[in-house]
């Protein structure tokens, strides 16, 4: 079972009560927020576009991937779009298991995969200036 | 043909879409590159840019044929 | 930073708060909770008893250890005392760090080695009985 | 001296404390283990006990000497 959804705000309650179930010892969540700061400069915030149909896609292959690969109760994505405050969820990935250490690997996956395929892209905003995220060589 | 645009390519181009003019042979995902490139040279300030095709990563010698939906993905950075 | 307690109930949004900081940019959060069952037999509750002082001291030793290891904003270690259904949470581990890899490796290695070093002792009730989990060769 | 007992340990004596009469010389952890095997024989059935002097785990040789707490602690399952 998933949850994939990009959404505005990641709200963690209900990313909890959806992983949770009788059969899994184990919850890993991964929460990744705003930093206060990038590349030696002060962040003030990000915004975040997505291609979202097919951000959901890849997102839902990835989901499939980790599936296949480890034994999971419960899979969740979230990923917002919009503007986004330091200190704010920005992705929350989240696996029920019934054991650790297949929690821990499938998040990390997760995480890693994402960042690499799924079309989000990412603007820091400065006090002088802005940037995406790795569009530059 | 339209070619949906998104973060920095949508800035770079200013539009959210770029049509593709009708006599423009564009077979391939390559062919598209190579046309994207003239018309847009700042484009090439990216690291890379790929073709989605119908939602999913397409390779260059990929044929457009009747892609219901062509998009331009700059380096991603969600998460 | 560090929040290390023996708890009754363990609150997610209290241990979501603590570890919400603007120079983090990854939480991973591991929540341990009761499963349904265990060794085959289905598994109708847990009893934690703990040697409370000294559970707190072991606690901290792994938090002091974790700490010098990897570049640490928060961490945080709860872990709950009493009688506990299926699904209820027992352990949250919890790190927020600047980059995600660190806050992956801690949470692992402080789960790892609660479950070796702390005075903490899980008492499984089946329908036909119960035991002290791990006692016995 | 008094040991503080927990879980399967609590359970087996039937108590939540092993009062050790003043006339035993336990120097050591070892002594100690020695002594407690021998007045409680069913411990054996164990998977291991650890000795916790003033709530910290001791090793065989160390001197408990005038430790104000002592505990034995078997096999943890927290988590």
């Amino acid at each position: 079972m998933a949850m994939i959804k990009i959404v505005t705000h990641i709200k963690l309650e209900e990313a909890y009560s959806y992983l949770s179930c009788p059969e899994a010892g184990a919850i890993n969540l991964f929460i990744g927020t705003v930093r206060n700061n990038a590349h030696g400069k002060k962040v003030e915030k990000l915004v975040f576009e997505a291609y979202e149909p097919m951000a959901l896609k890849e997102m839902e292959k990835l989901a499939v991937l980790a599936q296949q690969r480890w034994h999971i109760s419960k899979l969740l994505m979230l990923h917002v779009v919009g503007d986004k405050a330091v200190g704010e969820p920005v992705v929350a990935i989240g696996i029920a298991s019934a054991h650790r250490q297949e929690a821990f690997e499938a998040t990390r996956f997760l995480i890693d995969e994402l960042k690499k395929t799924v079309p989000i892209w990412k603007k820091e905003f400065y006090q002088d200036g802005s940037s995406w995220v790795n569009a530059h060589p | 043909m339209t070619i949906k645009l998104f973060g920095i390519t949508r800035e770079i181009v200013g539009a959210s879409h770029i049509p593709v003019p009708d006599n423009q042979p564009l077979k391939t995902v390559a062919d598209l590159k190579t046309w994207l490139y003239m018309e847009y040279p700042s484009l090439k300030q990216l690291k890379s840019i790929a073709v989605a095709v119908d939602q999913s990563y397409a390779e260059d010698h990929e044929v457009l044929g009747a892609a219901a939906e062509v998009a331009l993905i700059p380096p991603v950075s969600g998460g």
